[in-house]
């Protein structure tokens, strides 16, 4: 079941009579979606990272390697780094020091098995998928406390402290406003989420109410430190810790944890993207029913359709991924008791009142005007959502995928 | 009456006479707790007491205009010639003023005839409530009754304890005398015991060694306090509706009495009076209580009677034992005589076995008599009079409050309420009694010179009066005089008091004289309470609509001597219970006048007691001007005037026609009829015998003609005997006092030499076993206790090694202890 | 190949929970006690869940045992700062110098 | 392939209970226990309960051995500090934890599983799951929240099901096969969903009230737990 498959499965499944084949075939798509999108944005985000900084402090940034624009600087970086020594000092704890980048990885690779890149197109579609990919994501933090504290130095030590104390805590804010996109679609299921968000730009949770508006800032926010990104990037802080609980390590370990911290960036944001920006649809609505009706004509339309969402989906997940980046560029980095004041004392009394408003907003709107949203009538503006009912014309070719995403899983299950 | 309108008016009634009740009673708790901050010095507690119990006279008075109304009493009769009432009244019995009768009576005026409508009408409706089928008879001997329960205290088995009420003519028109005359007295003392507004007050009468007197802070809050608490007691007496209540409250009011009598309470006198007067009443309690006894064992109720239509409850002691002619249902003879109790319905009462319930003759008089020894006890009869005097004792108001009012009225007062339940055997014995009480009374009186202690025995000469009274059958002339008698005794004691008040507690009146003009007031007022006792009147005039013309004394004893005179003629062997009382009427204008003649005229006997008397402040004047304008009037129009009729609304139904000859004794009562034919005869006589007493009174001791004291040395011997009270104290001595102490002493000595030998023996015996018990103790028990306490002690030292205080240690005992009790259960369990 | 029944789980159950026992038993770090408590608690948990998907006990298993890990989180918490106030007072997290109520 | 699976977490989950038995270091305890609680949440996900593995990931692993290695953190005099167990002491409790998993042990293989698992299949109440499949097996928060407020999709009112189950056994269970065996689990999962329609799911009084006191007692442990780290501290400075 947790490696279940997806509409490839579904698809080559009523094509062969086969019954381990769509199963076996789902996998491999999938592992190599898996391993393409965990792999590739460090290297892209990190090249643009340098191409972006570079811009904001009014400089080029890498401009030779692999022609015009430095495009292959990454891959360079990773070549190097790979011919680098494996350096493990004497006060280590060697075993502790060794595996603790390898946690950072596969927290951060296994959050991606939850996360939907289009309609269907996920690894595993849990029900619950938003709540497993955040406790997964939340194992990272063990990764970079134990390797602070193998490092065997008081850089690391502070550094791997710190990252526990503020990942401990932006948890909560982080949990609080990711509840409200699940709160306004009925669900806990990713997939469900996005495709609630179908139609008009105003169809998507971020603009379904005041309440969830300003709950998108603050989970944004959150994820921002919880990824140990400037201005929350204490963990590292060069300029006080060297470099954190990062001090010790170099070449292979040190270019995971850069391959973690990218690759979560992205992760973090494509939920952004699904929970509040409208997933893998356009936001145009005669566009988004254009694409519904080519999926639910067969097979090839539908394939055709999940990839353009996918193209959709990444578009979104990059400008927010630059966004980040022009974050770190801009804002000064905080200090420690500032970051957990920020978090303690104002985004979780904020997500609070925030959750508490998403769920009377309704109920005040159905005092006040009698109905639950805030436009009336049934125009394109106003297409229900939020009241878990699904666009009818958008949810047919989703149910034939997830009702069969078990089908394998449950013939394996019962095989005698 | 219809059953709503009755139940309406009493409903009413029952609420305004609990007002003035529970006022008091709140007044005292004020002053009592309140004291500490109102201080010494404030009159806040005075005002408080006046303040209740005003507000009490109100709502009796209110209560009183209610009754008139609902009984409809129009006196209209009253306001035509007296002479032709007098020849009406031969036409008819004089029963028809009550319940008893009507239906068989033709009437002749209108007013006669709506009279007796309303009362048919509401016998049928009492009638038809109690379910009794023959409406014709249409009587009911307690028609017109409230009674009800304010609540129950306690039950035990068949005893129930409640707070009831009764409430007929008699209750309203008590309340209404009680509360505006304590009224007036509570205003008066406001003045009188201003002296006690001080942190320190030297009472002169208490001398200590050194020839100093005594010091001590003013009573004055605790005295307003008492006498509230006395008038709530005396109101609850009167309202009590059963007779386990009327004991409470009456010895409420003896408590009560004794705090005031004994107000001074330094003063060895004023501690032993109140004393005596306690003692004295606890021996008529005595009596009280063995009634009490018998009658609840007989009766099983304690209560007077149940009138009220919407409860079918217990039958009261004045239903069950009258019938509804109110007769005794009496059989047999001789000790074998019972009499048989009645249902509401107007028949026999059963009991649990079917039997008729009744109860032996004999019982029913001891009952009668223990009852009425609690009366004596109370109204200072003869033999138990002797406290009454001493009681003089406490400050002037309560003397006026204890001797009108409230005390001694409570036993004449008792005495007329349990009126049913006294045989005619029993009836004789009060007449006997009250009517030596009179003579007695009267006779001491003559050589008193203390001003209060003549007063004093004038009351117990006329409580006697009031006895004798009720114990001829004329149960109207007794309470009649009751209540005028409170408002003439009252006024008189008052006036004592002013006059002590004004020459500065001096009592003896040997020292006064010639007063009047110092005291005008005083003067005037006591003079028409002095008439009013006398009994005097204005010879042959007899005015139209206010009939004779004469102070309230003169109609009240003239109905008790009118019927005495008629149950003398019916009773010739008893005739002394006339002559006694006309002869005592004459003594008593004598003594009152010698008083007042001594007090006010002639010679002033002390210059210096004369010189600095005054006349008293208004606040004392006042009451006193009040209480001589009822002395003076409250009778008006004698036995046909509205007091009268009042309480006739209330009088039992089988005193209007007289009682024929009947049991052992063969007495015979005297009806309303009879009396009335004897009225001007008696009249005459009795009027006779004060003018003689009053003329004689004048020649001696105003005009001084004869000197009092030759009379005095030609008859010493008699003189000297009355002067000792007719030695009754000394008698008592003798018969009580000395041969107690003789019991006592033998007591001591067999206390002494056996019974403390024995207990002496026991203790050493005890001592002894309790010796051989220790070596015991310790030798057995201790032992074995402490080798049980050794053990348990040295297990727990050595189990303290494997108290480790290490957690892991404990964790791994757990472990272990889990394992070895799967490994004892799979050897000794297998499966 | 039958599929692993429930006595499977049950041991994995078993072992966990005897590792946390002796866990409890052995360690002198406060916090290594406080581990095998961890473990105790997750061995039981198994159970739970076994006992929820293989017998009649249906969705009250995974009930408790929701219920057991959010209190095993709030008593780790409490042991914590019981542990911290432990460590002021003695300077150390050994439990062994925990011998105040020995008898 | 789940046995394989199983082997693998069931190992894990072993191997990172006796790791954290044998360490001495109080960080690679932690991180043992790590290895340890993360394969039993993946035995939940094995058993059907996503919720509660998912729960487990979060608040235990994420969150309970964080807040463990904060405190070594924080309690720890010097580096990579490591407090000795006596080896006696060591053997001691390996006897008897050896004694005790074979008690328990032995009990979990005395007892007849597959028989209550038949006996349970008899009267129709293992197949029950299916009942309120959104979908998949594991899928249980849905039900786990109706659960909470009292009402039991997984236990549906005996009359109608029980009778229709023991009546059409047999015939079910081929029925099912057949779909199975077609690949098309939709339908099957429809089918179910269609026999238990007529039965209405058992509303009992539920486990709200659990849930609230737990809710409370957590936040009773949040402020005493802090007061009781912070309390000390002001003491120590006082003095």
């Amino acid at each position: 079941m947790l490696l279940a498959a997806s509409s490839i499965a579904d698809m080559l499944s009523t094509q062969t009579t086969s019954g381990w084949l769509p199963v076996f075939v789902a996998a491999v798509v999938h592992v190599a979606l898996v391993g393409a999108f965990f792999g590739l944005p460090a290297g892209i985000f990190i090249w643009a990272e340098r191409k972006i900084s570079g811009r904001i402090q009014d400089r080029l940034g890498p401009t030779r390697v692999g022609g015009r624009f430095g495009w292959l600087q990454s891959l360079a970086d990773g070549v190097k780094l790979l011919q680098k020594e494996d350096l493990i000092p004497a006060q280590a704890d060697a075993f502790l020091f060794r595996v603790s980048p390898y946690i950072v990885v596969v927290a951060a690779f296994m959050a991606f098995m939850f996360l939907p890149f289009s309609s269907g197109l996920v690894a595993v579609a849990m029900d619950i998928g938003l709540f497993v990919a955040l406790a997964v994501l939340s194992l990272e933090v063990l990764g970079v406390v134990l390797a602070g504290y193998s490092s065997g130095s008081k850089w690391s030590l502070f550094g791997g402290m710190r990252e526990a104390a503020q990942m401990v805590s932006y948890e909560v804010p982080l949990g609080l406003t990711a509840v409200i996109p699940v709160v306004l679609a009925g669900s806990m299921n990713l997939t469900d989420i996005g495709n609630m968000q179908a139609g008009w730009a105003s169809n998507w949770f971020i603009f379904h109410d005041p309440f969830s508006f300003l709950a998108f800032f603050v989970f944004f926010t959150a994820t921002l430190a919880s990824n140990k990104r400037a201005p929350f990037d204490l963990a590292e802080a060069e300029s006080e810790l060297v470099a954190g609980f990062l001090t010790e390590y170099s070449g292979f370990r040190w270019s995971l944890f850069f391959l973690a911290e990218y690759a979560a960036m992205f992760f973090v944001s494509g939920l952004a993207t699904i929970l509040f920006l409208g997933g893998w649809w356009t936001g145009f609505a005669p566009l988004d029913n254009w694409l519904a009706s080519l999926a639910s004509s067969c097979w090839q339309g539908d394939y055709i359709v999940r990839v353009i969402g996918m193209k959709v989906f990444l578009t979104k997940s990059a400008i927010l991924v630059c966004v980040q980046i022009w974050i770190r560029w801009t804002l000064p980095r905080l200090r420690i008791d500032q970051v957990m004041t920020t978090c303690l004392k104002y985004l979780v009394p904020i997500a609070c009142f925030l959750f508490i408003g998403v769920v009377v907003y309704p109920l005040v709107l159905l005092t006040v005007l009698g109905r639950t949203t805030l436009l009336p009538g049934t125009g394109p503006f106003a297409e229900p959502i939020g009241e878990r009912v699904p666009v009818p014309v958008v949810r047919q070719p989703i149910e034939t995928a997830s009702a069969v995403v078990d089908g394998p899983a449950a013939v394996t299950t019962e095989e005698h | 009456m219809p059953s709503e309108t009755y139940l309406q008016i009493g409903e009413t009634l029952k609420w305004l006479l609990t007002i003035a009740w529970l006022l008091p009673l709140g007044g005292f708790l004020i002053e009592v707790f309140g004291a500490k901050w109102s201080g010494r010095k404030s009159r806040a507690a005075a005002y408080l007491a006046v303040l209740c119990i005003a507000t009490g006279f109100v709502c009796s008075f209110i209560a009183l205009c209610t009754w008139i109304d609902a009984e409809d009493l129009t006196f209209s009769d009253v306001w035509q010639n007296p002479l032709a009432i007098a020849a009406e009244h031969d036409d008819h019995a004089a029963g028809e003023h009550v319940t008893a009768g009507h239906g068989e009576h033709a009437h002749g005026d209108a007013a006669h005839a709506d009279h007796g409508h309303g009362d048919a009408v509401h016998g049928e409706v009492a009638h038809a409530e109690h379910g009794a089928a023959d409406h014709g008879h249409g009587n009911q001997p307690l028609s017109h009754t409230f009674t009800g329960t304010f609540y129950t205290l306690a039950k035990f088995g068949n005893i129930k304890v409640s707070l009831d009420y009764y409430i007929d003519g008699l209750t309203v028109l008590m309340f209404t005398m009680v509360t505006f005359i304590a009224t007036c007295i509570h205003i008066f003392a406001i003045g009188y015991m201003s002296d006690e507004l001080t942190e320190d007050y030297e009472d002169h009468f208490v001398h200590l060694p050194g020839g100093k007197h005594f010091h001590r802070p003013g009573r004055f809050y605790r005295f307003f306090s008492f006498l509230s608490l006395f008038c709530f007691a005396m109101l609850g007496l009167v309202l009590a509706g059963n007779i386990f209540q009327v004991f409470i409250f009456w010895e409420l009011v003896g408590v009560c009495s004794y705090l005031l009598i004994g107000f001074y309470v330094e003063r060895k006198s004023a501690s032993s009076a109140a004393n005596k007067a306690f003692i004295m009443n606890r021996v008529g309690d005595f009596g009280f209580l063995i009634g009490l006894m018998i009658l609840w064992t007989w009766f099983g109720t304690f209560s007077f009677a149940n009138t009220n239509p919407d409860q079918f409850g217990e039958v009261g002691l004045f239903q069950m034992v009258r019938t509804d002619d109110g007769q005794l249902d009496t059989e047999g003879a001789g000790m074998n005589r019972v009499a048989y109790m009645q249902s509401l319905h107007g028949e026999r009462l059963e009991g649990t076995d079917g039997a008729p319930r009744a109860i032996p003759y004999w019982l029913l008089i001891v009952a009668g008599l223990g009852i009425f020894g609690g009366c004596i006890g109370k109204s200072a009869q003869f033999p138990l009079q002797t406290w009454l005097p001493d009681a003089m004792e406490g400050p002037t108001p309560v003397s006026a409050l204890v001797h009108s009012a409230t005390m001694v009225a409570a036993g004449v007062y008792l005495t007329g309420r349990f009126y049913p339940m006294f045989t005619p055997e029993v009836l004789l014995v009060i007449a006997y009694i009250g009517c030596i009480t009179a003579f007695i009374g009267a006779t001491i009186a003559l050589v008193v010179t203390d001003i209060k202690k003549v007063l004093a025995y004038s009351t117990i000469s006329q409580l006697g009066y009031m006895m004798l009274a009720l114990g001829v059958g004329g149960w109207l002339a007794g309470l009649f005089h009751l209540v005028t008698h409170a408002f003439f005794k009252s006024l008189m004691f008052l006036c004592s008091g002013s006059v002590i008040h004004g020459c500065h507690h001096e009592q003896d009146m040997q020292k006064m004289g010639g007063l009047a003009p110092k005291m005008p007031i005083t003067c005037w007022t006591m003079w028409i309470g002095v008439v009013a006792i006398s009994g005097l009147a204005i010879p042959g005039l007899m005015l139209p609509y206010i009939g004779a013309v004469a102070f309230s004394g003169y109609h009240s004893k003239d109905a008790i001597v009118a019927t005495a005179l008629t149950f003398a003629s019916k009773n010739p062997t008893h005739s002394l219970l006339f002559f006694i009382p006309l002869v005592t009427a004459g003594i008593t204008a004598f003594y009152m006048h010698r008083m007042w003649f001594m007090t006010f005229f002639g010679k002033p006997r002390d210059q210096h007691v004369h010189d600095h008397a005054h006349e008293s402040p208004w606040v004392m004047t006042g009451p006193l001007v009040a209480l001589s304008i009822f002395a003076a009037i409250c009778a008006w129009g004698g036995e046909h005037g509205p007091l009268a009729q009042l309480m006739l609304t209330s009088e039992p139904t089988h005193v209007a026609g007289g009682i024929a000859p009947s049991g052992e004794i063969g007495l015979a009562l005297p009806s309303h009829h009879e009396i009335h034919g004897n009225h001007s005869k008696a009249g005459v006589m009795a009027l006779l015998a004060a003018f003689i007493g009053t003329i004689v009174a004048y020649v001696f001791y105003c005009r001084q003609t004869v000197d009092p004291a030759l009379v005095k040395d030609r008859f010493l011997s008699i003189h000297r005997f009355l002067v000792d009270k007719w030695q009754f104290d000394e008698v008592y001595d003798v018969m009580f006092v000395r041969p107690v102490h003789v019991i006592g002493k033998w007591c001591v000595g067999l206390d002494k030499f056996g019974l403390d030998a024995i207990l002496h023996g026991l203790a050493r015996l005890a001592i002894g076993v309790a010796t051989w018990d220790r070596k015991f103790d310790e030798a057995v028990v201790d032992r074995v206790v402490n080798v049980f306490g050794e053990v348990t002690y040295s297990t727990g030292r050595s189990l303290t090694a494997i108290q480790t205080g290490r957690l892991r240690q404990y964790v791994m005992f757990i472990a272990a202890g889990v394992v070895c009790l799967f490994v004892v259960l799979f050897i000794f369990l297998p499966r | 190949m039958d599929p692993v029944g429930l006595s499977g789980y049950l041991t994995v159950g078993a072992v966990l929970f005897v590792c946390g026992v002796i866990c409890m038993a052995t360690k002198r770090n406060a916090v290594g006690v406080l581990m095998g408590v961890e473990l105790v608690l997750n061995g039981a948990n198994i159970n739970f869940v076994a006992f929820s998907r293989h017998t009649a006990l249906g969705l009250d298993g995974q009930i408790a045992s929701l219920f057991v890990i959010v209190l095993a989180a709030a008593e780790a918490a409490v042991a914590l700062a019981i542990v911290l106030n432990f460590y002021n007072n003695h300077l150390t997290i050994d439990v062994d110098r925990a011998v105040e109520l020995k008898g | 392939m789940e046995n394989l699976l199983f082997l693998i977490y069931a190992i894990a989950a072993c191997g990172g209970a006796v790791g954290v038995a044998l360490s001495q270091n109080v960080v690679r305890m932690a991180f043992w226990l790590v290895i340890s609680l993360a394969s039993v949440s993946g035995l939940f996900f094995m058993l059907g309960a996503d919720f509660v593995g998912a729960t487990q990931l979060l608040i235990y692993v994420g969150g309970t051995v964080v807040l463990l290695i904060f405190g070594v953190m924080l309690t720890t005099t010097g580096p990579y500090l490591a407090i000795k167990t006596n080896p006696a002491e060591m053997i001691q409790a390996s006897v008897v934890g050896v004694a005790f998993l074979g008690v328990v042990l032995s009990t979990v293989t005395a007892v007849d599983w597959s028989g209550n698992r038949a006996t349970l299949e008899h009267a129709g109440l293992v197949s029950r799951p299916g009942s309120y499949y959104q979908q998949g097996e594991g899928n249980t928060s849905r039900q786990i929240g109706t659960a909470l407020l009292g009402v039991r999709f997984d236990q549906m009112e005996q009359g109608a099901a029980a009778s229709d189950e023991a009546a059409h056994g047999h015939h079910h269970d081929g029925h099912t096969h057949a779909d199975h065996a077609h690949g098309n689990h939709a339908h099957g999962a429809a089918d179910h969903h269609h026999e238990t329609i007529s039965a209405s799911p058992r509303v009992g009084s539920g486990y709200l009230l659990p849930f609230e006191i737990v809710s409370v007692h957590l936040l009773v442990v949040l402020i005493g737990a802090s007061y009781l780290a912070r309390a000390k501290r002001r003491v120590e400075q006082a003095a």
